[in-house]
């Protein structure tokens, strides 16, 4: 039972942090058809900024609890300003040219950025434990867990009530849906598409780097975080079905518990159990489990 | 049938360079063999590109080649370069040929992502398994020609290059065939090749099983001439993005092109090390970026603009 | 007809022809015959990048750098004030180690073969020295490993040009056995969480052994943790040792990951409900200040770092406080260890000549046993070319009046204790009782 | 056509989308030389029977032989084989190549089925095969051209001659003249069926202009919510009640717009 109780919580919380990370791919990938591999450079640039800043406030003395508001900052600032930039100076230039091609180019700039790191930041690891030493811990199915942990599963469920929110409620959400549904009717329907793209890719550049700024107080944020993401996000949107928010949480729910339970069960299965899932669905059912409506082309 | 220029110029500038390292210092050498072994995975690629399919997984069949190599030299201490090479061909060529039989379904993103999955299946058994060496890999025993033990890599690297020379004349010989031409025809329009009597899934297996041989095989060469395995640098999805870069680096032009593009590549990435130890990946990176937008026919492109008249393929 | 093929030739071969012109060093040899230049290049391969570089490998590259610099000028303490590796100056290489093994064999034929360095001098992963081992023996290329662990190296096959000038990790795990028996006589179940590698399944291996010897009461835990390398999050692992009765966690884990894991665990209460046995913790002491928790058991894989801070010898006090002015932190480990690598080539060349050439080096460094900057290297093992050196423990405390971490309790065990002797498999000769241990 | 064994029988075709009905109780028997024009009104059924035909759409029931042999359950390429053809609506062609690598593949993939395809492409008799369709379909000036750089009309003269490649006994043309200025369409027409009747092909061709199907056809299948509503020689067609109603009323109704 206490087993039980443990691995659901880990699950719970590995999914949570699987989740934010893979909401901004999926987007990306619904909207602009863009399979972006730079993803994992969000996350990397979000953890750096939010790790620098917590520490230099917190050598200021300012109060931890300060720690959140920087995560959030930083989160955005890394959108705005990589997503921006990369989305008008590279992808703008390329939307006429083949997806996969486009893919690569997200590769290439994911090297590029992974190095712009070390440059900017130096390869001594950054610690930001500051807002994790702030919440405590607390006893939890027999054994104790730090509170930090336990509210990124909060914040995962916020940002997919908001995701929905968005989509669902909101005007700019049936735009969105439009052009996730078919991008010439969009353009017919005279919905200004650049500016949608411009937004999506800043929006899910922001949810990358709260995925890294978050997840940052508890690690040693240290170079080349960004590679492992990158996999792991794909997996959980090739599971959920690309392009698909459910999707997103649905696989993110799986992966994470299913690589919980390994680590409990059975530690050896732990990093390829995430795969095989991968490629089972794919094989099965290749669109995902919750794969977006496509329209019909004859 | 082999009398076309491609193929003279292949057995000329093979044999060229396999001159050229017998008085060439070791390192040269050294470039040209993880250059050439390389390549062989590349071309395998071209021909998927051509078809309009990229693979990022492809480090799956380099890695079962090079791990092959390693596991037939611990068990049953093969050192024979061609049993060797064999080894890694076929269990790379085997696994393709089995996975060819869904892979042949899929395309696009869908096809890029599936062979990542298996890639990373595989990267996942390995790293976490005593047995296959975890993370470290294996050290692989030098490799022996017919029972002799080699005193430099000259010989190894003349086999390489003359295992170079053969894939390529044997490909080029491949796109100028039936099954070859259909790759851009299939890239174009699938329906209409349906209805031409062909079926697309028979075609996309065949090239899909070459390009996995050739990825063996490669691996096979690799590991060889390294003398090291490793599931970091042989199987994680960064080789297979690895991989796709240099094949759009040398671009689809022309068999020589995987040849030529590997070995920049090797050079490139030589110095970029050298140079820059912290900086390298960016510019291994900005190079792949500035391919993608200025060069779409990679690095043969250009040598076509230089030569003038378009090279047929 | 087809110019693009010729064209494509044409670059094939001026390209190789331009490499043999530019790029065409002189041979190996002749570099070592011209001696009067009195210049050497020694490449310095670390982790530059990746979670190790900040905790390991810049300050090992900082040590290396500054014995080097420390040599050429004739500043080292006696015995080895004279100027020089023999006489000749010596320049550094750095190198990133990160990348993989099968990268890092690359490199290494690089810097044989292109670069025509003297000498090879470090590396701290394991996994990069055993790849390295035997291609460096297949160039035969004088090579002395720095840091890395794992006891494989020597005891694999016999090696004629490398040399480690650092006890092996069997070392620190029977130490870490032996101080555990001491201070916890009646412990009744350990467990551990290494990185899935050689360094870490050694690593558990013999301190696993080592306990089953000398504490049979102490239950080993069927569910060890082994994360991938530098994996950086280690949540459910915690846990699941959380939940497992053994009151004591074993770990192997060095550089980012250790202060990852430290980091999380304290977080999660882990090191107050247990005991945790840090095998590499030495460099975290300095770094992490009050975030490491007090009563860890502390080794620095040797009489390194913060467990010699106040031994007096000049040697000594010469690398701490010179190591201090220049980059504002005590030396840990990783520091001390360059170091001493740096010295074993510095007294080689000084046997050999500056001219010397490998095979020289190699019978100069064989065998010898030196006075290292904290403490005495024996190179016993592997037939003269591994060392061993006494390794010791202590219990981590924080000073607040200084406002710094120390270590108590500390005890050393002398090296003919915890290693094999000659001629013997650390597995072999744990499993046999550790026969021939003068403690 | 007299008393001979029709070359293709279709009997009780249905085919349902979910709840749309796209063809209901098709019964025709089609005989060796035949021209039979099909008309009908958008969505009225005419390319979803062609589709069901040529195997690319399964039928929900019914049956489909051709000469005395069922072709539901194979696939377009063995139906291919069998020796059906057809040509699109829009041109199915391989765009980034030009007109001659077109047929040339088209050629080459009929001569060399199964291992042959590992032979060389480029051959003498590929060539001289290739010469011959050029010219019959009066394609010999573009024949270095990319088709992408093509007018519409020579698309589907590629198309179509790319479907006769195999020889076909019986071709279906999905409304050729579909995207081809007025002027030029009967050259157009004059070409194809001239082409077609030297080798003695059964055509059945979907077409909206009814100038076109009373030239070229010898009957008319007229459709209607995936039902023939008439089955008869063009003129009486043109003249019947049901058939003005339902297609041509419309399809005039269509063209003032």
């Amino acid at each position: 039972m206490e087993t039980f109780l443990t691995i659901v919580l880990d699950g719970l919380q590995f999914s949570s942090y699987l989740f934010i990370v893979s909401a901004g791919l999926t987007i990306i990938f619904g909207v602009m058809k863009i399979l972006n591999v730079a993803h994992g450079s969000f996350y990397a640039w979000g953890a750096y900024t939010a790790a620098f800043f917590i520490g230099k406030f917190s050598d200021m003395g300012t109060p931890d609890a300060f720690g959140f508001l920087i995560i959030l900052a930083a989160a955005i600032a890394v959108g705005l300003l990589l997503g921006y930039a990369i989305e008008q100076l590279i992808l703008k230039h390329m939307y006429h040219r083949d997806e996969v091609l486009i893919v690569l180019a997200t590769f290439g700039l994911f090297l590029v950025l992974e190095d712009i790191i070390l440059i900017a930041f130096g390869t001594d690891p950054y610690f930001a434990f500051q807002p994790m030493a702030l919440l405590g811990s607390v006893e939890l199915g027999g054994i104790v867990r730090d509170v930090y942990g336990l509210t990124l599963i909060g914040v995962a469920t916020l940002v997919a009530v908001g995701c929905w929110w968005l989509l669902n409620k909101t005007k700019w959400g049936t735009l969105l849906k439009a052009v996730i549904y078919d991008r010439e009717m969009g353009i017919s329907m005279g919905i200004n598409v650049p500016l949608v793209y411009t937004m999506t890719f800043i929006g899910g550049a922001i949810l990358g780097g709260l995925g890294g700024a978050y997840i940052a107080p508890t690690i040693s944020v240290a170079p080349g975080l960004g590679t492992e993401v990158i996999v792991l996000s794909f997996a959980v949107v090739v599971v959920g079905g690309m392009g698909s928010i459910a999707g997103a949480a649905i696989g993110s729910l799986i992966i994470g518990l299913l690589r919980a339970l390994a680590v409990h069960e059975l530690p050896q299965v732990e990093l390829f159990v995430v795969f095989a899932v991968m490629a089972i669905v794919l094989v099965f059912r290749p669109e995902g489990l919750f794969a977006p409506a496509k329209p019909r082309k004859i | 049938m082999f009398g076309d220029k491609t193929s003279k110029f292949v057995v000329l500038g093979g044999l060229l360079i396999i001159l050229v390292g017998s008085f060439a210092p070791n390192w040269i050498v050294n470039q040209f063999m993880f250059g050439f072994s390389r390549a062989l995975a590349i071309l395998g690629l071209m021909v998927l590109w051509r078809t309009g399919l990229v693979s990022f997984g492809h480090a799956f069949y380099f890695g079962l080649g090079a791990y092959a190599v390693a596991i037939f030299d611990i068990k049953f201490g093969v050192t024979d370069v061609f049993l060797r090479l064999l080894a890694g061909a076929f269990v790379a060529g085997l696994a393709g040929y089995l996975l060819g039989f869904i892979m042949r379904n899929y395309r696009d993103i869908f096809f890029a992502m599936l062979n990542t999955a298996i890639s990373m299946v595989l990267f996942g058994i390995v790293v976490k398994t005593e047995a296959l060496g975890s993370t470290d890999g294996f050290a692989i025993s030098m490799s022996t020609i017919f029972g002799m033990s080699p005193e430099s890599k000259y010989p190894l690297f003349v086999i390489i290059t003359l295992v170079g020379i053969l894939a390529a004349l044997i490909v080029n010989f491949y796109l100028k065939s039936t099954y070859g031409r259909l790759t851009t025809a299939i890239r174009d329009n699938e329906i209409r090749v349906e209805y031409l009597g062909f079926s697309v899934a028979h075609a996309i297996h065949l090239k899909y099983t070459i390009s996995t041989i050739l990825a063996g095989g490669a691996g096979a060469l690799m590991a060889m001439s390294l003398g090291q395995v490793d599931p970091e640098s042989m199987i994680n999805w960064t080789v297979s993005g690895e991989l796709v870069f240099v094949t759009i680096l040398s671009g689809p032009g022309n068999v020589l092109a995987p040849f030529i593009g590997s070995l920049v590549f090797e050079v490139l990435r030589t110095y970029a090390f050298e140079l820059a130890p912290q900086a390298w990946q960016l510019i291994m990176g900005a190079t792949f970026l500035t391919i993608i937008f200025f060069l779409p026919g990679g690095i043969w492109s250009l040598l076509e603009k230089f030569g003038g008249k378009k090279n047929g393929k | 007809m087809n110019k693009g093929v010729i064209a494509a030739l044409a670059v094939v071969v001026v390209g190789a022809v331009a490499f043999m012109l530019t790029g065409e060093p002189p041979k190996k040899e002749e570099v070592k015959a011209d001696a009067d230049a009195k210049q050497l290049t020694i490449a310095v391969p670390s982790f530059l990048t990746g979670g190790a570089a900040g905790p390991f490998g810049i300050p090992a590259m900082n040590g290396a750098k500054m014995v080097v610099d420390a040599i050429n000028k004739g500043k080292l303490p006696a015995p080895y004030n004279t100027a020089g590796f023999g006489g000749a100056s010596a320049s550094i290489i750095e190198l990133d180690e990160g990348g993989g093994a099968t990268k890092q064999v690359a490199e290494y034929r690089n810097l044989v073969e292109k670069r025509n360095v003297n000498a090879i001098v470090g590396y701290i992963s394991s996994g990069n020295c055993q790849a390295l081992a035997p291609i460096a023996e297949e160039l035969k290329q004088f090579t002395i490993f720095a840091t890395c662990g794992t006891p494989r190296i020597f005891e694999e096959a016999p090696r004629k040009y490398v040399f480690r000038t650092m006890a092996h990790a069997t070392a620190d795990n029977t130490a870490a056995a032996m101080y555990v028996k001491e201070q916890f006589p009646n412990l009744k179940g350990y467990t551990g969480i290494q990185q899935n590698y050689a360094w870490g399944q050694d690593s558990w291996r013999d301190f696993d052994l080592t306990l089953k010897q000398i504490l049979p009461a102490a239950q080993a835990s069927d569910n060890v943790q082994f994360p991938k390398i530098f994996a950086g999050q280690y949540g459910s692992e915690i846990s699941a040792m959380s939940l497992d009765p053994a009151e004591l966690v074993h770990t192997s884990f060095w550089g980012g990951d250790l202060e990852a894991f430290i980091f999380q665990g304290a977080a999660r209460g882990l090191f107050k409900e247990k005991t945790g046995v840090l095998t590499v913790g030495g460099t975290a002491a300095y770094r992490l200040g009050k975030k490491l928790p007090d009563g860890l058991v502390l080794g620095a894989r040797g009489p390194y770092g913060i467990l010699v801070k106040d031994r007096d010898s000049a040697l000594n006090q010469w690398f701490i406080n010179t190591y201090k002015n220049l980059y504002g932190t005590f030396p840990s480990g990783p520091a001390y260890q360059y170091g001493q690598a740096i010295l074993a080539a510095k007294i080689a060349y000084d046997k050999a000549g500056s001219d010397a050439t490998d095979e020289e080096l190699a019978a100069a460094l064989k065998g010898i046993t030196f006075e290292s900057f904290s403490t005495t290297v024996e190179m016993a093992l592997g037939g003269g070319h591994q060392a061993i050196t006494e390794n010791g423990y202590g219990i981590t405390k924080y000073d607040e009046a200084n406002g710094e971490n120390i270590v108590t309790n500390v005890k050393f065990y002398p090296a003919t204790c915890v290693m094999p002797p000659e001629g013997e498999n650390s597995v072999d000769w744990i499993k046999g009782g550790m026969k021939g241990a003068k403690c | 056509m007299g008393n001979s064994a029709p070359i293709l029988e279709v009997r009780d075709l249905l085919k349902t989308f979910g709840a749309v009905v796209a063809a209901k109780d098709i019964n025709v028997d089609i005989f060796e030389g035949e021209v039979v024009g099909i008309i009908g009104a958008n969505g009225a059924g005419k390319t979803c029977f062609v589709n069901m035909v040529t195997g690319y759409l399964a039928p929900t029931e019914g049956s489909i032989k051709y000469s005395g042999k069922e072709l539901i359950g194979l696939e377009t390429r063995k139906i291919t084989h069998a020796g059906i053809s057809r040509s699109f609506q829009v041109s199915q062609v391989f765009h980034s190549m030009t007109v001659s690598e077109n047929l040339m593949i088209a050629i080459a993939i009929i001569n060399n089925q199964g291992l042959d395809a590992l032979r060389l492409m480029d051959t003498p008799e590929v060539r001289s095969q290739l010469d011959d369709i050029l010219s019959r379909y009066k394609l010999d000036i573009h024949r270095d051209s990319t088709v992408s750089s093509l007018a519409q009309g020579v698309r589907k003269l590629l198309d179509i001659a790319m479907a006769v490649v195999s020889r076909p006994r019986i071709l279906l043309l999905d409304e050729p003249t579909s995207g081809i200025s007025v002027e030029e369409k009967f050259d157009f027409m004059d070409i194809v069926m001239g082409a077609l009747r030297d080798d003695g092909v059964t055509v059945l061709f979907v077409e909206h202009d009814m100038e076109i199907v009373a030239r070229y056809v010898g009957r008319v299948l007229a459709f209607y919510q995936g039902e023939i509503i008439a089955d008869m020689p063009p003129k009486k067609a043109l003249a019947d009640k049901k058939v003005q109603e339902f297609v041509i009323g419309k399809e005039h109704h269509k063209q003032k717009k």
